[in-house]
């Protein structure tokens, strides 16, 4: 479903990718592990189009979309939700959602899918009028994610859910992942640090160190692997 | 190592080239014209400078002065003091033996002392501010335009002997010429018994609109209105004046006598009164020189355009008379002997006033300024 | 002996929002205390409003540096604090990025210098010996830190695991007797957590201050602190060893979950 | 190569062609037609539409060239290149440098004998607006501040020498020190109600502080002589000579110099001391350096109270220069072209102000030739040069703090000092 | 206390209001979206009067009716304007989008002094009269000592345009998009939404207000140069600093607040020092309030 071939990816001068090759495949959970600043974002930030590679190439369900402006690749259903949430805080839950339908003109199913992320999430129907920016962390998180459902993904970049959240949300979050996977068939691309929870839901995984690829497996194998066990997972 | 020796003798020959420009030789005698050519108040400055070249043509056409040809030295200062200095010992330094200018009494302030310490003659066609003349610290200025306090009494002295006005509000734009004129107005009416101010205020120029002030007007019961500025914001106070309906006399001074006004401010222009340099347009000397200009350069003359060529004619003439370009001699000219111009036949006194030039008031007429007698 | 740090009935409210809500709150000499709550519990409004960022609505704080003798510090500026022995971290690192890591652990020994413009301008003898010193001190700290390899590097270009102890540093470098910090282990991978966990230990140790932290990684609270506060919609909820709160039935429903002890 | 040639395909041009159509468009009212509501005439100028086409086809090509290079070099910024080289020359080769720096000291000395009493002038009003934007780049780019009334500093200074002269008959240098402390205390005064402001805010409100300055001093006669200014303001006298005036203007270019050099060594002292490091910081985070003990209030008063410090000792240059002054001389754009010299040389660095100020006081006396021209130009390269050069000409070089290992009695630790 | 006065200087304040709110509400949505001082829009409503000058005056004579002539003035005013706004965008600040704050304010402040000069060598640097079209409405007569038909027209189109803008902002697809932009620009990204195209709506919005304001502004006073943007811009950022910059409803109320008080400082005190009035106020409302008396507090996540 989505190549990623060779890219190279620079902050100014600075490259923090490395021929990086990834590949996810129609209906799985796949996880990108490493340490803080190894390129996970920057991988993620290269597929939305935001920091687009300066050599290499992307292809989603087969048709090329490095260097594809940001708004044309969400219209291709590549959605994601960044690190820190982003909510907008003045918007209300409510418009934050409408924002995650921009590009959708089906007011209808809009509507349903509206219904569909307060049944997900019920916290934030009775919310919805409230501005985001006064959602605790846990319910933005939530917010974040329904954000991101709304645009109808067909594969959704998920950078660190789990960050800087209570266990108890934490856990939350991760079944509501594994929930839209199975549910929806949406292809879930997840970013994380906590190599623990990341590998438990997905069925792949990549290991990064600074801009490089480091390992692949099935996410099996990477918890078993002596490695990975001592440095990512505090075994 | 290479570079930078290059650079380095690249340095010192630019240095050589502009000591070079800096000497003096026997040539043509050079006249600096120093004014805004730039910048918003350039519409005061050029018509000085074109005046002073076709002068200065006229004079070459017939051979020139002394056997020797006139060239000019065009300068512009912007108006502002700061430029001005330097511009002064621009032209110091090529040797000019006089100047036209400056437009600005502020920049021409600023000037006056360079010129004064290397002996040049200066005579303005435009700086009014009383001080360069009465404080007798500039004895190298002369000019061929009224100081703002005879402005000032001529509108003061109409205001009450021919309009018999009581009530009497004085408003300027806070600038230079404009406040100084007000206070003037303002010394003058407070002499007199026979009127009170009832207002003195300042407004500020280029404000989107003056209600308040002239609401405030209103209030104060004013009869009339002096207005010490230009005609740009007393074409806005008359017409939102007049728009109000309010019967408000509106006299105002040489920055609003000027066609532009009554353009601008189109039918509520009607009934003002201004006062202006006395009407020398009879003259044929004026028309000549009105004529020339149109024919040279196809439009209008600006404001000062007279007064230009009338300063231009004085200091030829001075250095004809005087035989030489020294100071000395110059200005002993300028002071003693007559020369016809656009302005009538004119000299300087001692304090540097030309004598002959005084002011008169004007009226809106059928959108036309007319001349009171 | 009177606790280094206590607060009573402190209270925070933001508009009509109740951020921080009477809260009774001590550390003693030498401990370590940890500070825990969901997200949005009020745990960085609380750190605020000890440390002079906000001034707390209502209740106090007292500080006793000592061991005796409480001084009230309620509204004081954050540099006042600072001066007086409290030094912190913050949840989102706010290091001087475009300073060297000498000279960030530099400005943390701000506090204890004195050299004004006039030394600054005439470069008076006092100044340069303490220009001098200053900058001994602060590699001494980083040598103690273990981030001396990096001295010359600019703060921004660190390792993520270095930033958040180079914050650590500095921090230090104020001479506090009270140390604030703020998830110091976020974004910090197993290994790094462990290495931080050694190290919050020996900072006491060394340095004989007393550790108050914030933290979500539970691994981590559990194993360095003595004594846990938790609390939830800015109010106290629970405190004990860490044993206790592992066991609490409201602690385990508001904020642990399940699998907490996984 | 093969870059450039890029930019010759039927692609790039079809690309210029429609940019340049839409500045015919765009350009078509004001160009072409002209109007004159007074005698109501209106000139139509097809020609100008011809010249704008052409022009703005030049100039898209160009500039898409130029933007595609600056994306390729990415966006890390360095000093302008040959002013880097002449850096690194000098690194290289110590005795260049001091020979080139003798020279350059030799030129700088003879410089008034060599060329004209304007030359002179205009190259002292350089000097100053070096001192001015020393003075600001303390406030803006060390202290982080964006101050927009800097010229009210500058006033005050002016009017201090303007009106001890005239009221108590003191000189030049009495003066100048009298100015800087008036300025200073004004400075503080203004960092009082302001020091809560940051950003934007505190830009409107340093705006409006310099106009209050410009107004009071504009309508308050008694005090400041109003619109019409303090004219006959001596020139620097010394030791009680009084100079003729091409003498005074070189003994003015040297009491510059003098100036520049003085207030160099106080700004590099400043720069690196405790003081320097808390401006740092204070510009990277506020919180965070209040929470290392830096009282924010007492360094924001003092870095405006600095700042406004060169800017009164100019203020007395400035009046003992022109010998004329009026509040018309300390406007907005004053302040405006001050920050201009600050940011076009490069924020924080001295040599970038200096180069700042080159250019930017220099450039529109050497434009002159383009006279009425010239302001258009002058905005036309404030915009490119941000644009191509949005750190300024100049980027700062900061101290490096040696370390001596052998002082760290015990360690363990090798410097990798680089 | 005279009633009438006081009424007469309320409503004069209110205009001058009107004008401000008008140019500040192009600063305002600019500085929301792109957090740039744009300094060159006082430039952009210059622009908007003349091409309107120009348009009205070759219109003159065909000797249409002057309304039409208006009307067509307006629109291709707001089609300059707005065309001017974004080419600017385009090459003066989207090219300064990741550089630091002050360069690109010093890029505005460049291309006001090209925009002024531009207009300076095509056109004239003199004042030119500016055509009177607004008819006198006779339901104003009864008043027209207080009000004039010109007064009206600014007071109902700066009403008509706030609704408006309201409504687009509040409930519109673009309107929403823009607020999220500004909230969070790379977010916006995210979620398909062009911030380009957000931020050329916004130029091209908040020149067209500016456009109007020119229109307005030269009908009222008769009168305008190349030189009129620059202190309307001032004082319209000012303004905006004031209400809140960043904030619609915060740009409006300061305007008006800004109008007031210089209309009531220099009614009861003294002309000479309106500015001062208008700045002294400005501090004193920061200082209480340092985010303007609308705009949302800067809150720092600690």
């Amino acid at each position: 479903m989505l190549r990623i071939e060779n890219i190279k990816t620079f902050y100014g001068n600075i490259q923090a990718l490395q021929d990086v090759s990834i590949e996810v495949k129609k209906g799985e959970i796949i996880t990108l592990i490493g340490a803080n600043g190894a390129g996970k974002s920057t991988t993620l930030m290269s597929i939305s189009g935001i920091e687009p590679p300066r050599s290499g190439k992307i292809f989603f369900e087969d048709q090329d979309i490095t260097g594809m402006d940001p708004d044309k690749i969400v219209s291709l259903g590549i959605v994601q939700v960044p690190e820190g949430r982003r909510i907008f805080p003045f918007l209300t839950v409510r418009e934050n959602l409408d924002m995650g339908a921009f590009l959708r003109t089906d007011k209808e199913e809009i509507k349903k899918d509206i219904e569909y992320v307060y049944s997900l999430f019920p916290l934030l129907a009775e919310r919805k009028n409230q501005p985001g920016g006064t959602l605790s962390g846990g319910e933005q998180q939530m917010l974040a994610i329904s954000r991101a459902l709304m645009a109808k993904p067909k594969l959704l970049l998920l950078d660190e859910p789990s960050l800087g959240l209570a266990p108890i949300i934490v856990q939350q979050i991760m079944d509501i992942i594994k929930k839209v996977n199975t549910e929806n068939k949406t292809t879930i691309f997840l970013v994380e640090q906590n190599a623990n929870l990341a590998l438990k839901i997905a069925d792949r995984g990549y290991v990064m160190e600074t801009g490089r690829i480091t390992m692949k497996d099935t996410a099996k194998a990477l918890q078993q692997n002596e490695e990975v066990k001592k440095a990512y997972l505090g075994i | 190592m290479k570079k930078l020796a290059m650079i380095l003798l690249v340095l010192f020959v630019a240095a050589g080239f502009i000591f070079a420009g800096g000497s003096k030789e026997k040539g043509p005698i050079k006249i600096g014209v120093a004014g805004p050519q730039s910048g918003d108040l350039a519409s005061y400055g050029i018509p000085t400078a074109k005046a002073a070249q076709i002068v200065v043509d006229d004079v070459n056409k017939a051979g020139g002065v002394l056997g020797r040809k006139i060239e000019l030295i065009v300068e512009d200062d912007v108006c502002k003091p700061e430029v001005a200095t330097n511009i002064a010992s621009k032209l110091v330094g090529d040797g000019v033996v006089g100047v036209i200018g400056h437009i600005c009494s502020g920049a021409t302030k600023a000037a006056l002392g360079t010129y004064n310490e290397s002996k040049i003659p200066v005579i303005s066609p435009s700086a009014t501010n009383p001080a360069l003349t009465q404080s007798g610290e500039y004895p190298n200025f002369f000019r061929t335009i009224a100081s703002d306090d005879a402005q000032a009494r001529t509108e003061v002295d109409f205001a009450l002997d021919k309009l018999g006005l009581t009530k009497i509000a004085v408003l300027h734009d806070k600038g230079d010429y404009g406040k100084g004129l007000a206070e003037f107005a303002k010394k003058f009416l407070e002499a007199d018994s026979r009127a009170t101010v009832v207002l003195f205020e300042g407004i500020t120029p280029g404000a989107v609109d003056y209600s308040a002030v002239i609401n405030k007007i209103k209030n104060s019961g004013a009869q009339a209105v002096i207005f010490g500025g230009y005609h740009p914001e007393a074409s806005k106070i008359v017409s939102q004046m007049k728009k109000r309906k309010m019967d408000v006399v509106f006299i105002s001074d040489d920055g609003v006598k000027d066609d532009t006004f009554i353009k601008v401010a189109g039918k509520y222009a009607e009934g003002v009164y201004a006062s202006g340099p006395k009407d020398t347009s009879g003259n044929p000397a004026a028309q000549a020189a009105i004529k020339e200009y149109e024919d040279k350069f196809g439009d209008k003359p600006g404001p000062f355009y007279l007064n230009a060529v009338a300063a231009t004619e004085a200091l030829i003439n001075a250095i004809k008379v005087a035989g030489s370009t020294d100071y000395d001699a110059v200005t002993k000219a300028l002071r003693s002997s007559f020369v016809e111009t656009p302005l009538g036949k004119i000299k300087f006194d001692k304090r540097g006033d030309a004598l002959g030039v005084g002011f008169a008031m004007y009226h809106v007429e059928n959108g036309k300024y007319v001349e009171l007698k | 002996m009177v606790p280094i740090l206590e607060t009573k009935n402190l209270t925070m409210d933001f508009g009509g929002l109740r951020a921080v809500d009477n809260i009774n709150f001590r550390v003693n000499q030498g401990e370590i205390v940890a500070l825990i709550g969901p997200n949005g519990a009020g745990k960085t409004t609380f750190f605020n409003c000890i440390t002079g960022v906000y001034k707390p609505t209502g209740g106090d704080v007292y500080i006793a540096p000592d061991g005796n003798g409480q001084e009230r510090i309620n509204g004081m500026k954050p540099n006042k604090v600072t001066e007086k022995g409290l030094a912190r971290t913050f949840q989102n690192i706010r290091l001087f990025q475009n300073m060297t890591v000498l000279e960030n652990v530099m400005i943390g020994r701000h506090c204890r210098l004195s050299a004004g413009i006039f030394g600054a301008i005439f470069r008076t003898k006092a100044t340069v010996e303490e220009e001098k010193k200053v900058v001994q001190d602060s590699y001494r700290i980083l040598e103690e830190i273990g981030l001396s390899k990096y001295v010359n590097e600019f703060a921004k270009n660190l390792p993520y695991g270095a930033q958040r102890r180079l914050e650590i540093a500095r921090a230090m470098a104020t001479e506090p007797f009270l140390l604030l910090l703020d998830e110091p282990a976020a974004g910090m991978n197993p290994q790094e957590t462990n290495e931080l966990d050694e190290m919050i230990l020996q900072i006491r140790r060394d340095n004989n201050i007393s550790i108050l932290l914030i933290e979500h990684d539970m691994s981590l609270v559990m194993s360095v602190s003595e004594k846990i506060f938790v609390v939830d919609y800015g109010k106290l909820i629970a405190e004990g060893t860490p044993n206790e709160i592992k066991k609490n039935p409201d602690v385990i429903k508001a904020y642990l979950g399940d699998e907490a002890n996984a | 190569m093969s870059n450039i040639l890029k930019y010759f395909s039927f692609k790039e041009i079809k690309k210029s062609l429609v940019m340049s159509v839409w500045f015919m468009i765009l350009t078509f009212p004001i160009m072409v037609i002209k109007v004159n509501t007074i005698e109501n005439t209106v000139i139509w100028r097809w020609n100008y539409l011809i010249g704008v086409g052409i022009s703005s086809f030049i100039f898209a090509s160009l500039w898409r060239y130029m933007i595609e290079r600056k994306k390729l070099q990415g966006g890390s910024e360095s000093t302008v290149p040959l002013l880097q080289k002449i850096r690194e020359l000098g690194e290289r080769k110590p005795t260049l440098k001091k020979g080139s720096l003798i020279g350059v000291i030799v030129l700088i000395l003879v410089f008034p004998f060599i060329t004209s009493m304007y030359q002179t002038g205009i190259m002292t009003t350089a000097l100053m607006y070096v001192i001015l934007g020393l003075g600001l780049n303390i406030v803006v780019g060390l202290g982080g501040l964006l101050n927009l009334g800097y010229a009210a500093f500058y006033a005050v200074g002016a009017y201090t020498y303007a009106l001890l002269h005239i009221h108590f008959g003191l000189g030049f240098w009495v003066c100048l020190p009298i100015g800087a402390l008036m300025a200073t205390i004004l400075g503080v005064l203004l960092a009082i109600p302001v020091l809560r402001l940051r950003g934007d805010y505190l830009a409107i409100v340093t705006l409006g502080f310099g106009e209050i300055v410009r107004i009071v001093l504009e309508n308050w006669n008694a005090f400041s002589h109003g619109p019409s200014g303090i004219a006959n303001i001596p020139r620097p006298t010394f030791f009680g000579i009084h100079f003729t005036l091409p003498q005074a203007t070189i003994y003015l270019y040297f009491i510059m110099i003098a100036l520049v050099v003085f207030t160099i060594f106080v700004v590099r002292r400043l720069e690196n001391s405790r003081m320097g490091r808390t401006w740092i910081a204070m510009r990277e985070d506020e919180i965070a350096s209040q929470s290392m003990g830096i009282n924010i209030t007492q360094v924001k008063v003092t870095t405006f109270a600095l700042g406004a410090f060169w800017a009164g000792m100019i203020g007395v240059v400035f009046a003992a220069k022109t010998t004329f002054i009026n509040p018309a001389s300390f406007t907005l754009w004053e302040s405006i072209i001050i920050l201009c010299v600050v940011v076009i040389g490069g924020m924080g660095s001295i040599v970038g102000v200096v180069v700042g100020a080159g250019i930017l006081i220099l450039l529109p006396e050497y434009l002159r030739a383009f006279s009425q021209y010239r302001m258009l130009i002058f905005g036309a390269i404030l915009v490119l040069m941000m644009v191509f050069r949005p750190g300024g000409i100049v980027t700062s070089v900061r101290k490096v703090y040696k370390i001596e290992p052998h002082l760290q009695g015990g360690s363990d630790n090798k410097v990798e000092d680089k | 206390m005279d009633h009438s006065y006081f009424f007469e200087l309320f409503l004069g304040g209110m205009t001058r209001g009107s004008i401000y709110a008008l140019i500040a509400l192009g600063y305002t949505m600019v500085y929301g979206i792109i957090k740039l001082i744009n300094f060159a829009h006082g430039e952009i409503y210059m622009i908007g009067a003349f091409t309107a000058l120009i348009v009205s005056s070759v219109l003159g004579f065909t000797g249409m009716n002057p309304i039409l002539i208006l009307a067509i003035a307006s629109v291709l005013a707001i089609f300059f304007s707005s065309a001017y706004g974004t080419t600017m965008e385009k090459i003066a600040y989207k090219p300064l989008r990741e550089a630091p704050r002050l360069s690109a304010l010093i890029s505005a402040i460049g291309m006001s002094m090209f925009l002024q000069n531009y207009v300076l060598l095509a056109q004239t640097p003199d004042f030119l009269p500016f055509p009177d079209m607004i008819p006198d409405f006779k339901f104003l007569q009864p008043i027209n000592k207080i009000l004039n038909s010109t007064q009206f027209v600014i007071l109902v189109t700066t009403a008509i345009v706030m609704i408006l803008l309201t409504i687009l902002i509040k409930f519109t697809k673009i309107g929403k998009a823009m607020r999220a932009t500004s909230q969070d620009a790379k977010m916006a990204q995210l979620l398909g939404i062009n911030i380009n195209k957000v931020i050329t709506v916004t130029f091209i919005i908040g020149s067209a207000t500016a456009a109007i304001g020119g229109v307005l502004i030269s009908s009222h006073t008769g009168q305008l140069n190349y030189y009129i943007g620059f202190i309307a811009g001032i004082k319209a950022f000012v303004a905006a600093v004031l209400g809140g910059i960043g904030s619609i409803p915060g740009a409006v109320l300061g305007s008006f607040v800004l109008g007031w008080t210089e209309s009531f400082g220099t009614g009861y005190i003294s002309s000479d020092y309106e500015d001062v009035f208008a700045f002294i106020f400005l501090i004193i409302i920061l200082i209480f309030r340092p985010s303007g008396i609308l705009g949302r507090k800067q809150n720092d996540k600690v």
